[in-house]
């Protein structure tokens, strides 16, 4: 962002535009916003087709095939002009303004931990000093949303997915945060820009495959801790369509139901996004030297499938099994592994 | 379609019920499936707790017929032995007007639906039974369904059952959704 | 975790919540209404609400001559429509003194058979929805569209058959018919090992459905619970095997019954689960048999013409069809018309269990519950 | 330093005004989003400041967990408490009593204190913070460990006494 608001006044000048100095950093931001933004909803749509298509080849069937030529890719433009156009339905007994709320606190959690993201060395909106922390902070917000949505729509499914919304976050959130504190031990820093750039020099060198294998062990934590914090299947709980109808966005339609829905899929990349920075060194290449934004997409991408694998194999797990896996096997082994790793860094 | 060799499986248990409950038992009947045991209304309960002694284990169904012209319903039931592959009806004649036998449902737990339907669609009612209301149909629809002398009603809440009845070109505008 | 056997003490006594689920409902398969009691997420009591699909098949029967019934049959049990249709035919056949021959007979048991693999194979896919798994509904469908295919090679329809008629069937085999048939049986197999690895030993899978909804046999028995449901408790009862019909007896077929290999009570879940998926491999043996058995010659009994049973008959005809005993009451007056048609539905019992076996369990076990009881609307309400 | 002056000025309103709306909303749910509204303007202040460890972990334990549970808390008991009880004159009474005591207070502890001006912040602040938790005030960090310590077993051990009463 810095380089952007240094950039700017260039930009200005020379298509000959005249604006004073105090709103340069302000514009940069309000870019900055505006890009940010304009990259969730591009991911999300392309994520959207990309898991019709692979859940339907998955399913011995083919997905999307019409929109857009032989892919389909043009799907999620068209669900996305569907559900703009679709009626914005308002329960009558329904908590009207907190109703209206819930779905921006969802975006807007996902939206601000996309600041922290490092893209590539250059590309990152700023280099937060503490990036990870921020990322985790944030996005306890898109949760309460959720539970907003859940609570406003004054629907007792909607209710109950909101209640194991909040549930399984409060049990996640710890099991994600420790995951994350071997690689600050061996990084020395909270910064994702600091810790991506300690892991250069190849495949060897990324955390994941550090000894001794603490790091790979809370690499699995964190993304299954990952899973349950976006609510993907197998944690689908809060939304489980054959339990709860569709949990804490039953009432929702339209607009404000695209807002969940894009939020989901943002998600997705974001936590896919910060599992590659944190154990499989970011933009680093297999090979040492290779640097480039695509490595991060790959890998980004490579973890995405996962995940769009893992829900369209695997069964729901039940809330008693989701909050017994959350404290007594996660929380346990994370542990253990920031204790061993500590211990590691100090006695090497 | 042969009959099948079961059919008189239920013979010896419909002998001893019969030795043992004498005048209550009308006849010992055989149709092409079961083994039939006629008897009286009174003893509809004791002797269904005869025959689960006798190990007839599991209630299959309870039904009744309509006999309009004779006046009278017949209430069947039918039961099995899970162990044994033995099977035996029973049968009861009771008045149309005054349909009504004790219920099973202390004996058997399946009877407690299986009395609904049949109190539901034929009009039996089932001393005894715990919860005897409608189970099929809705708790304020008129008449048994399965009464030959039925008539189905021609509006339920406001909606139109008998086509005679719609007026195909005086009918009412189509009310607009707001 | 929630094991079976252990009360769920509620340490915060919270307000309880009365839910309706349903009658529109993504799991209650079709229009069932389960009025739910559940303090947080365990549930205290279920009541079935059913009569959503109520046609009175019934009522329609006695105005109806005997024939033309039978394509009302195949609305109750829609999923294996085929199946009601031999029930109700072998019932007026049996009141009417009337014979299918030989090949009839064969055929009607290739039919049921194939049926009874399609509505496993459903209650298998909805079972993995219910769950949570959404793919395997897809692969089941895949075999399922083959025996669909099939069928109607033979009668036209996918999903109403009335293939089956009074004395006979509708028509005999096109051709190309038994190559196709032959060609299902030889892949089928591969395909159930395919669902096993997917769904039934899946490890969260078997946690989920293992233990819960624990049906003892008593209990089964008493509520008259039968087929796959009752097989699943331990009670190795198959009307088929039991009270053969038609040409069971000259078939060679296993009855599964529920087992505690898997880790959890007799009569769980799981085990009902799994009896069907063991009985989509005795479908296909019984439909080998049939295959190599069936002669030749006519498919219809000669001059049932007007059915006309004698006055005063009655016959009850039990059959298995893919829920259980199917139960046709058939009493004639003597007339064209029959003076009573009772439908014994195998789903109705099945599903009178529910509020015994839900007690205590969690919300989502409530669904796996209903869903592992394979229930169909269409032939609870008739 | 005119934009900083404006969020200063933005952030702080969201903090008192969420305050304000707390004490005005009859309905409990409002009254939590209204506290989250001012917890976030808190945050908003301390990344003003320049401490955006100490914003993140605001919004970590205070929008993540302390809010969460609240609403938790209020789903779990019912639709017919969501809303304020009645008004007790008692209960008005010690309550404003006990607001004006803090007010006092407050004011005095920050009318006291000598409050450093125009430091620059320290750019990382997440390492001098641990720094600080771990030398100089070692003592009142492990003595608020031990507090939540007591308090977790403490609660576990009620909850068994509760279970074992019941059976």
């Amino acid at each position: 962002m810095n380089e952007l608001a240094n950039f700017l006044p260039t930009v200005l000048s020379r298509s000959g535009l005249t604006v004073p100095s105090a709103l340069i950093p302000v514009l940069a931001m309000f870019l900055c916003a505006s890009i940010m933004a304009a990259f969730m909803g591009l991911s999300a749509a392309v994520l959207v087709w990309a898991e019709r298509k692979l859940a339907g080849h998955f399913q011995c069937r083919l997905g999307p095939v019409y929109v857009g030529g032989k892919f389909g890719w043009l799907q999620s433009i068209a669900d996305g002009i569907k559900l703009l156009l679709k009626e914005d339905i308002i329960p009558d007994q329904a908590d009207r303004p907190l109703f209206r709320l819930a779905p921006y606190p969802v975006v807007i959690g996902v939206l601000l931990a996309f600041i922290a993201v490092p893209f590539s060395e250059k590309l990152m909106v700023t280099d937060f000093n503490i990036g990870v922390f921020f990322i985790l902070a944030v996005l306890t917000v898109e949760v309460f949303g959720v539970i907003l949505a859940g609570w406003a729509s004054n629907n007792k499914w909607a209710l109950l997915g909101a209640m194991r919304a909040a549930v399984q976050m409060v049990s996640y959130e710890i099991p994600m945060g420790l995951a994350i504190l071997p690689v600050v031990v061996m990084a020395q820093s909270l910064s994702l820009k600091t810790i991506v750039a300690a892991q250069s020099g190849g495949a060897l060198h990324w955390f994941v495959f550090q000894p001794p294998f603490f790091m790979a062990v809370s690499f699995l934590i964190f993304f299954i801790a990952g899973l349950a914090s976006l609510k993907r299947a197998p944690f689908d709980l809060p939304e489980a369509e054959s339990e709860l109808t569709a949990g804490f966005h039953t009432e929702y339609s339209g607009m404000r139901f695209s807002f969940f829905f894009m939020a989901e899929y943002a998600g997705m990349l974001l936590v896919s996004a910060v599992a590659s920075a944190l154990y499989l060194g970011g933009w680093h290449g297999i090979l040492p030297g290779q640097e480039s934004v695509w490595w991060f997409l790959a890998k980004t991408g490579f973890l995405i499938f996962v995940m769009i694998w893992i829900r369209w194999t695997l069964p729901r797990l039940r809330i008693d099994q989701i909050v017994y896996v959350g404290w007594k096997v996660l929380t346990p082994f994370v542990l253990a592994c920031v204790v061993g790793q500590s211990l590691w860094a100090t006695l090497r | 379609m042969s009959p099948s060799a079961f059919a008189s499986s239920g013979k010896p248990a419909a002998e001893s019920a019969k030795s043992n409950f004498g005048e209550k038992i009308i006849d010992i009947q055989a149709v092409s499936s079961d083994v039939v045991l006629k008897i009286q209304p009174a003893a509809w309960k004791e002797i269904h707790a005869f025959l689960k002694s006798e190990g007839f284990d599991m209630l299959v169904s309870i039904s009744a017929v309509d006999w309009i012209k004779e006046n009278i319903m017949w209430i069947v039931s039918h039961l099995s032995d899970t162990n044994k592959q033995r099977r035996i009806s029973v049968k009861t004649d009771v008045p149309r007007d005054a349909a009504r036998v004790d219920s099973l449902a202390s004996l058997w737990r399946a009877a407690d639906w299986h009395e609904r339907e049949c109190f539901d669609l034929s009009g039996v009612s089932f001393a005894g039974h715990p919860d005897l209301r409608r189970i099929l149909c809705p708790d304020d629809w008129e008449g048994h369904a399965l009464r030959k002398d039925y008539k189905a009603p021609d509006f339920y809440h406001g909606i139109q059952n008998n086509v005679n009845l719609i007026d195909l070109d005086n009918r009412p505008p189509i009310p607009e959704i707001v | 975790m929630n094991s079976p056997g252990v009360t769920i003490d509620r340490d915060v006594k919270t307000d309880e919540l009365v839910i309706n689920m349903g009658p529109q409902h993504p799991s209650t398969h079709g229009v069932l209404r389960v009025i739910l009691k559940t303090d947080g997420e365990i549930c205290l009591d279920a009541q079935p609400e059913i009569g959503y699909l109520h046609r009175c098949a019934e009522k329609i029967a006695e105005n109806l001559v005997y024939g033309q019934f039978v394509p009302y049959t195949d609305r109750m049990d829609y999923v294996s429509g085929m199946g009601c249709n031999l029930g109700y035919c072998l019932a007026v056949e049996q009141i009417a003194g009337i014979q299918a021959p030989l090949r009839a007979e064969y055929l009607r048991i290739i039919v049921t058979e194939l049926n009874r693999i399609a509505s496993h194979l459903l209650a298998f896919g909805t079972y993995g929805i219910d769950t949570g798994a959404i793919t395997p509904f897809l692969y089941g469908f895949r075999e399922r569209e083959m025996i669909l295919d099939l069928l109607e090679m033979l009668c036209g329809a996918r999903l109403t058959y009335s293939y089956i008629r009074i004395g006979g069937v509708d028509g005999d085999v096109p051709p190309g018919f038994i190559d196709k048939l032959r060609e299902f049986i030889d892949i089928f197999p591969g395909k159930i090992r395919e669902y096993n690895k997917l769904l039934t030993f899946n490890h969260i899978f078997m946690k989920r459905t293992t233990g819960i909804g624990v049906l003892s046999p008593e209990t089964a028995i008493a509520y008259g619970v039968t087929g796959p449901n009752l097989r699943g408790s331990g009670v190795r009862r198959d009307v088929r095997r039991d009270e053969p019909y038609s040409v069971y007896p000259k078939l060679e077929f296993d009855v599964p019954v529920g087992t505690t290999q898997h880790g959890g009570p007799l009569g769980d879940a799981w085990n009902r689960y799994y009896i069907r998926m063991k009985e989509l491999e005795e479908s296909t043996k019984i439909l080998k048999q049939c295959v190599e058995q069936m002669p030749q010659g006519p498919i219809m009994a000669e001059k049932v013409g007007r059915v006309k049973p004698p006055a005063k008959t009655e016959g009850y005809m039990r059959s298995e069809n893919a829920r259980g005993e199917l139960g046709f009451y058939v009493v004639s007056d003597g007339t064209m018309q029959p003076v009573r048609v009772k439908v014994r539905a195998p789903s109705f019992s099945n599903i009178s269990v529910l509020p015994e076996i839900v007690r205590g369990q969690m919300l989502a076990d409530v669904v796996a519950i209903i869903g592992s009881l394979d229930i169909v609307l269409g032939e609870i309400d008739r | 330093m005119g934009v900083e002056k404006i969020a200063f000025y933005i952030l702080s309103a969201l903090t008192l005004g969420g305050g304000v709306a707390i004490l005005f909303s009859v309905r409990l749910m409002r009254s939590v989003v209204y506290l989250l509204v001012s917890l976030f303007g808190v945050a908003g202040l301390f990344i003003l400041m320049g401490a955006d460890f100490l914003a993140a972990l605001q919004v970590l334990i205070y929008v993540g967990g302390i809010t969460v549970l609240l609403v938790f808390g209020l789903m779990l008991t019912g639709p017919s408490q969501f809303q304020n009880q009645e008004e007790n004159r008692l209960k008005a009474i010690t309550s404003g009593v006990c607001s004006v005591a803090i007010a006092i207070v407050l004011l005095l502890i920050v009318r006291k204190t000598q409050w450093p001006t125009g430091g620059v912040a320290a750019s990382e602040t997440a390492g001098g913070i641990g720094r600080l938790l771990l030398t100089q005030n070692v003592f009142a960090f492990e003595i608020a460990s031990v507090l939540l310590l007591v308090v977790l077993v403490g609660v576990a051990l009620f909850m068994r006494l509760a279970r074992s009463n019941r059976s």
